[in-house]
């Protein structure tokens, strides 16, 4: 119960600092390969998922802590999960009509302007 | 575990026991003190007080429902100078009144009488750890309710005298969004919202420490199975705050953001919660990208767990209660342990059902429908254990028993209305009418504050080593009972009758113009209620100085606390406790052995005698 | 002393009980019996709850009084039952009422579907709303289409505009269009057992078939600023033909008379 | 009895529960309101997100992250000297994110890409090039009344100062000044007054919403308005033509540097208000975190050589703190910058 020796587990600290970097390296190269948006998503969080994991696992301990940990971080990372999956039928997407998007109602003027400038656009998103 | 014979080494983890008795100044043993006691007692004087200005507002808001537009009273003449209108309430006042009543009964009556007062004076005591572990945070967590009462208290006035908050507790967005939508509240409805985010940081910073402490601070033998169920419902309920109040301290920060141009005017105007096109006061449309309903969503994500907070410290208490009255073991201890867990847990899972109109997806509703239907399922385990421990038992007829009766009976009649607006299809014609004042009244006042009129009187002596006067109490409990009864019963015939909530003039509308009647009549009720109470504040604070004396032990009751003096000193314990038992081995072989019906839990074993097992 | 206060607790059930039988007869109850289709199964799920509750109610509170009562009898010299629970009776009732709450939620849900999931609105009603109801602070507009035209979500020119009085048939099943054009409203009507927020940004159609024809109260149920009280309007369920003679009354009305025809502008 | 790990440690992880749960209100809100929303601004031109500051940012955040798990050890080894220097580190790098965070709002603020000031329609927008005009003419013209050239009734006014403001070029030197400073006025003046009915003629046309194309007497579109028939409209005001008016404006007049300098070109974004709302209650409140864990590690690096092992359990704690403003990072970066 006495927690004085504190852990004696040695982690390359390093080779997690290279690995978080790798990642970090992965994630702007997914932004800058041209995959469709729906892949970089999907990539992309999974990249910084494995980043989360090696930095609770290692920098924060957790590999080396007692089953509370469980008993803490299961309920908290359902929760986490379990609100924006619970708000989605409501505001992710709308059962019914919904008339704010302003794109249409309210700027017909925008989507014009936008139109105009879709081919600067682009090219802007290339260089960028 | 149930045979435990615990060494008698110093307990508690990283923590020295060495408190250095230099002198303290007043100001630090009893303003900014770090004692939980202190503490403790400090909430609650201050939930006991802002209980009767909650409690004169909901009498304003009585007096609009049976006399309607017609000059107050005595103190029509105080709201006229506010208002300039000689007494008579006008709809933003009225709208502001119910407003605030419910802000201050919530956030700063029944929420942090629980965990802030109750939390604080049992939780140390209770499982024998001489204070709380982070006993500064602990001081803080009382002195950040004075900025919340300040705002709350300030938002009376911010709008320039005429009418403050005005959107309901709810405060749902648009309305509460848009400056012009609501013109009175202006300025207040954003020192508002700085009140409900400091009441939060008070109660997170209550949360943390209580988690800590009940995990890491039991005294030796003081298993998670021994632990008295207050205890249990403190850290369930903690655990309720720490997951769920992140999320209305989240949305409320994005409320402020949409509002704090009404303080500070070239300040940030975001839009989290206002659509494009909306054309409010005749101003221009509005231009945004949020969505109100996200606000619905993210509070009752909160402020539906919250109403199990409000509800479950007092089940705790008041089944520790009747366990002593009724000199009796807690029927059903770990049902009623893991009736409380589920209770916790879905409540999480059922916020939707406060939006069974508001235009949510249906399959969500049907989902939300059921999980809420479950909900039932844990309380009634919970009921019919509270019944399984009154029955045959050698009852103390006193007022603290009565209470807790009467939190049993009502909270039945609190959670069935419950059971309707579950129902899809029924809340539809109920959702928004007096059938939901009703359910809430019931369980709010009906249930938990029956528990914490109980648990006053209860750990009374344990405070202030007096006793209150049980006559005096028991004319309170009458009163009481009768006055709630009459006003919040009738309310459910309202409810039927179709008549809406928020009215500042229902009669308005013909079909419900012959119920004025009924209203006078709840009104009266509420009044005799109202004055009832006068009895529980004079006998409280009469009993702090001339109350009957009484020792350590006065209910001969088996919590550890019972073991430490009365008042306990700073520290607590004298006897560092060591827990041999669960808590409520009253009338058992055990006792029966030392010639009592009640065994203290810190009282070693007689040689010879088994020591009994408190669960199977 | 101590059988008053067991007495007291079976006593009061008692007046609530009472309170509830009298209730109908002094009008007390609902405002009239239930006058839609949908009203009347929402209504038969009240009834059901309610038996279900009402038998809940007596059984906890009179097993409550009676524990009381057997405390207040009991031999003083006798000592409390020592029992720590039973592990049968937690679960029988656990198991009981998980069936009746269960049987519960399962009895609603098709009513449910009916009243709020779009594909199962009546095909009659479905493609083609009466009227666009916006409510607003604090009243209530009406906007019909054309006569023999179709609702569109925006306005048209020739639309008819009302206020605060909404014409609807009877005996037939019928759609509006709940629209706010400010601040979230409830659309309730009492007698109808209908009611629907109106969400800003949002068009949400609500149905009902009313059985007679008759004046609805029509009330906002969502608090909405300082006047929501007031926020009165009323429905009025006639014939087909009779709606159809309002409309045409009120397209001559609008384009005849000057001033009519100034109001409906602004309202665009 | 408990569980074997110090109280502040288990209150530091019930902490950080919490913590998850209010970023989670704050991602979670985000990806819904974004999924939910019929565009989203994305452009760089749009949002001035600069996938390479953030990404930078992320990997200064690694290292510090990286340098606390050293000093810990170091703490736990007593080797203070050491947990100091890293712990250094960390806070330099801490004011280093700081820093980089600063430059991307910086870039946010100039093109004024805040929550309540972008413009989501064109009228909004020409609205808005009004507006900027009208206050830099505001700030023109105040020159003269705070310097007593003019002296005005009421100097908040600027239809009441114009006329003065244009007879300073006709009037009498007076007796407090030298020739040559009222040389100077004079041609201000002038200037100022033009710039003054350029702005005057903007705004007339974008409160009526009358084309640029015609004349600029309000009189005049009134008396045409009167005209038209049922139905007919005289043609609305065009982006467009703002813009070819702003950048005439720009381009010449001794006035130009300052109005480029003051006056952006029309720039409609469409949930331009949301995004930004987003991005800055997301990174906002995550910037409040790093300055809370710098204080904390402040409160160590004071300690300066007396550095003893009490604190270990501090470094650990504030350690795992940090960890997690990493961790909120981690995620904002990809979802903020990069989808
Ligand atoms: C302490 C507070 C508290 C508690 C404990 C509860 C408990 C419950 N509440 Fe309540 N509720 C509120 C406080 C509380 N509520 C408040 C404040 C509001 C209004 C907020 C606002 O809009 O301002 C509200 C609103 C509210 C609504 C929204 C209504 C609407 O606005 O349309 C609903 C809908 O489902 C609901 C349901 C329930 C249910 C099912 C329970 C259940 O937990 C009850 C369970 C208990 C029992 C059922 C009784 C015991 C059981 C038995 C005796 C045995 C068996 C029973 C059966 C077989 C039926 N509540
Ligand atoms: C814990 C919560 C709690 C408690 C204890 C109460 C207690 C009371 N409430 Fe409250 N109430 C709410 C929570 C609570 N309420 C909530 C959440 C709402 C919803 C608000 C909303 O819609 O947003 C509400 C709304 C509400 C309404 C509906 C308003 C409306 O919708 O238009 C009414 C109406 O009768 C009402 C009445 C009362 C009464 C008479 C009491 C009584 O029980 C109070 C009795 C106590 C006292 C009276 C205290 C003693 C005071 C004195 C002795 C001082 C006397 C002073 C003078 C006479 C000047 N309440
Ligand atoms: Cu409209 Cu209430
Ligand atoms: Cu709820």
């Amino acid at each position: 119960m006495s927690h004085d020796e504190h852990q004696t587990h040695h982690v390359n600290y390093l080779a997690v600092f290279f690995v978080l970097c790798g990642c970090t390296g992965l994630s702007v190269l997914f932004d800058v390969m041209s995959m469709s948006k729906g892949v970089t998503i999907v990539l992309v969080l999974a990249v910084a998922c494995a980043k989360a994991m090696s930095v609770m696992m290692y920098f924060m301990h957790l590999k080396f802590e007692g089953n509370w940990k469980f008993v803490l971080l299961a309920p908290t990372t359902i929760l986490a999960i379990g609100l924006p999956i619970a708000l989605f039928p409501d505001i992710g997407r709308s059962y019914y009509i919904n008339v704010a998007p302003q794109v249409t109602t309210w700027a017909p003027e925008v989507a014009e302007y936008e139109r105009e400038h879709a081919a600067a656009a682009e090219h802007s998103e290339e260089s960028h | 575990m149930a045979t435990i014979t615990p060494a008698l080494e110093t307990h508690g983890h990283g923590h020295d026991h060495a408190h250095g008795h230099h002198e303290q100044t007043f100001i630090q043993k009893y303003v900014f003190s770090t004692d939980h006691k202190v503490i403790g007692i400090q909430f609650l004087i201050t939930t006991l007080l802002m209980l009767m200005v909650g409690g004169a507002l909901a009498l304003a808001v009585r007096w609009q429902l049976a006399f309607p537009w017609e000059n107050m009273p005595i103190v029509g003449k105080l709201f006229g100078v506010f208002q300039g209108e000689g007494g008579q309430i006008s709809p933003e006042f009225y709208t502001m009144l119910f407003t605030m009543h419910a802000s201050v009964m919530i956030f700063l009556v029944i929420i942090p009488v629980l965990a802030g007062a109750f939390g604080n004076f049992l939780i140390p005591l209770q499982i024998g750890a001489d204070d709380m572990a982070f006993p500064v945070l602990n001081m803080l967590s009382y002195w950040f309710m004075w900025p919340a009462i300040f705002c709350f208290g300030y938002s009376f006035i911010a709008g320039g005298a005429t009418a403050g908050p005005a959107n309901g507790w709810t405060s749902y967005p648009v309305l509460s969004d848009i400056a012009s939508a609501s013109p009175s509240s202006g300025e207040a409805q954003t020192w508002w919202l700085f009140g409900l985010t400091l009441v939060g940081v008070s109660s997170m910073m209550g949360s943390v420490n209580y988690m800590t402490t009940i995990i890491n601070m039991r005294a030796p033998g003081m298993t998670l199975f021994r632990m008295p169920l207050t205890i249990w419902s403190m850290f369930i309920t903690a655990i309720l705050q720490a997951f769920a109040l992140p999320v209305l301290t989240a949305a409320g920060f994005m409320l402020v953001f949409d509002r704090l141009h009404t303080l500070i005017p070239t300040s940030i105007h975001s839009v989290f919660f206002v659509p494009a096109g909306l054309v409010v006061n005749n101003a221009a449309p509005t231009v945004g990208g949020g969505q109100p309903l996200l606000w619905q969503h993210l509070f009752w994500f909160y402020s539906h767990p919250a109403v199990y907070i409000m509800l479950l410290p007092a089940m705790g208490m008041v089944s520790d209660m009747l366990a002593c009255m009724c000199r009796k073991p807690v029927f059903g201890y770990k049902p009623m342990v893991y009736s409380m867990a589920a209770i916790a847990g879905l409540g999480f899972i059922v916020w939707g059902h406060h939006m069974f109109t508001s235009g949510m997806n249906p399959a969500l509703g049907m989902t939300f429908m059921t999980s809420t239907m479950m909900i039932a399922l844990p309380s009634a385990i919970k009921v019919f254990n509270w019944i399984g421990t009154i029955w045959d038992g050698d009852i103390q007829f006193n007022a603290v028993f009565l209470n807790c009766a009467a939190f049993v009976a009502l909270f039945i009649v609190g959670g069935l209305s419950g059971i309707f607006m579950a129902a899809v299809p029924v809340d539809i014609y109920f959702h928004d009418t007096y059938f939901i004042v009703a359910h809430f009244h019931y369980v709010l006042f009906g249930a938990t504050l029956f528990g914490v009129f109980a648990g006053v009187q209860f750990w009374f002596p344990k405070m202030w080593g007096r006793e209150m006067h049980d006559g005096v109490q028991k004319v309170h409990f009458v009163l009481t009972f009768i006055g709630m009864n009459g006003t919040f019963f009738p309310m459910h015939l309202l409810g039927i009758a179709g008549m809406p909530r928020r009215y500042a003039d229902p009669y308005l509308h013909g079909y419900l113009e012959h119920l004025l009647p009924m209203n006078q009549f709840m009104t009266i009720s509420a009044i005799i209620m109202g004055f009832a109470q006068f009895l529980l504040l004079g006998n409280f604070f009469y009993s702090i100085f001339y109350g009957k004396k009484v020792g350590r032990n006065p209910w001969n009751a088996n919590g550890l606390e019972w073991s430490a003096p009365s008042p306990p000193g700073h520290g607590n314990f004298d006897v560092p406790p060591v827990c041999y038992r669960g808590p409520y081995e009253y009338s058992g072989p055990e006792s029966e052995a030392l010639g009592q019906d009640f065994i203290l839990q810190t009282t070693a074993p007689p040689a010879g005698v088994k020591v009994a097992a408190a669960h199977h | 002393m101590k059988k008053f206060w067991a007495l007291f607790f079976w006593f009061w059930p008692l007046v609530a009980l009472y309170l509830c039988v009298i209730a109908p007869g002094r009008n007390w109850w609902f405002p009239s019996k239930p006058l839609s289709t949908l009203g009347h199964q929402i209504d038969g799920l009240f009834y059901l709850i309610l038996i279900i509750v009402t038998v809940t109610f007596v059984g906890t509170e009179f097993a409550l009084g009676y524990a009381l009562w057997k405390g207040a009898t009991k031999n003083p010299s006798s000592r409390a039952w020592f029992s720590h629970g039973s592990h049968k009776l937690e679960i029988v009732w656990t198991i009981v009422p998980a069936f009746v709450l269960v049987f519960i939620s399962l009895t609603q849900l098709d009513v449910l579907a009916d009243i709020r999931v779009l594909s199962r609105f009546p095909d009659s009603v479905k493609e083609a709303p009466v009227a666009e109801v916006m409510a607003r602070q604090f009243e209530w507009r009406i906007r019909y289409p054309k006569p023999g035209t179709d609702l569109m979500t925006s306005p048209q020119p020739g639309d008819l505009y009302y206020v605060n009085e909404v014409h609807v048939p009877a005996a037939v099943p019928t759609m509006i269009n709940l629209r706010t054009q400010d601040v979230q409203h409830a659309f309730f009507v009492p007698r109808l057992r209908v009611k629907q927020d109106a969400v800003p940004g949002l068009v949400i159609p609500v149905w009902f078939e009313i059985e007679e024809a008759g004046d609805y109260e029509l009330l906002c149920a969502e608090l909405c600023g300082w006047g929501h009280y007031k926020m009165k309007a009323r429905i009025v369920a006639e014939s087909p033909e009779g709606v159809s003679a309002y409309l045409t009354r009120l397209e001559r009305e609008q384009n005849e008379d000057g001033v009519q025809e100034a109001e409906t502008a602004s309202v665009e | 009895m408990g569980i074997p790990i110090p109280n502040s440690k288990l209150g530091m992880w019930l902490f950080l529960g919490t913590e998850i749960m209010f970023f989670t209100a704050f991602i979670g809100s985000y990806i819904v309101l974004r999924l939910g929303s019929n565009g989203w601004p994305t452009r760089y031109e749009d949002t001035h997100i600069n996938v390479l500051l953030g990404g930078i940012n992320t990997f200064v955040l690694i290292v510090s992250s990286y340098c606390v798990v050293v000093a810990h050890e170091a703490m736990a080894q007593k080797n203070f000297s050491k947990a100091r220097g890293y712990l250094w580190v960390t806070t330099l790098l801490a004011f280093l994110f700081l820093g980089i965070k600063g430059v991307e709002y910086k870039g946010k603020i100039d093109y004024d890409i805040l929550p309540g000031r972008i413009p989501e329609t064109s009228s909004q927008a020409m609205q808005k090039v009004s507006d900027q005009l009208e206050e830099l003419v505001r700030e023109r013209f105040h020159a003269y009344t705070h310097s007593g050239v003019i002296t005005a009734e009421r100097p908040g006014d600027l239809l009441g100062i114009a006329p003065l403001v244009q007879a300073l070029q006709s009037a009498e030197r007076p007796s407090s000044m030298t020739d040559a400073e009222f040389k100077g006025y004079q041609e201000s003046a002038a200037a100022d007054y033009e710039l003054f009915q350029k702005w005057m003629n903007l705004e007339q046309h974008v409160v009526a919403d009358v084309s640029l194309a015609q004349p600029a007497l309000p009189a005049d579109y009134l008396v045409k308005r009167e005209a038209l028939g049922a139905g007919e409209r005289l043609p609305a005001l065009k982006l467009e033509e703002v813009r070819t008016y702003l950048t005439e404006l720009k381009t010449t007049g001794p006035l130009s540097g300052l109005i480029s300098a003051r006056v952006f070109d029309p720039h409609p974004m469409v949930y331009g208000n949301i995004f930004a709302s987003c991005y800055f209650i997301m990174t906002g409140f995550h910037a409040i975190h790093v300055i809370v864990g710098m204080i904390l590690f402040g409160m160590v690096l004071k300690q300066g050589s007396s550095l003893n092992e009490r604190w270990t359990d501090w470094v650990e704690n504030s350690g795992l703190y940090w960890h997690f403003v990493d961790l909120v990072w981690i995620f904002l970066f990809p979802l903020l910058y990069i989808i």
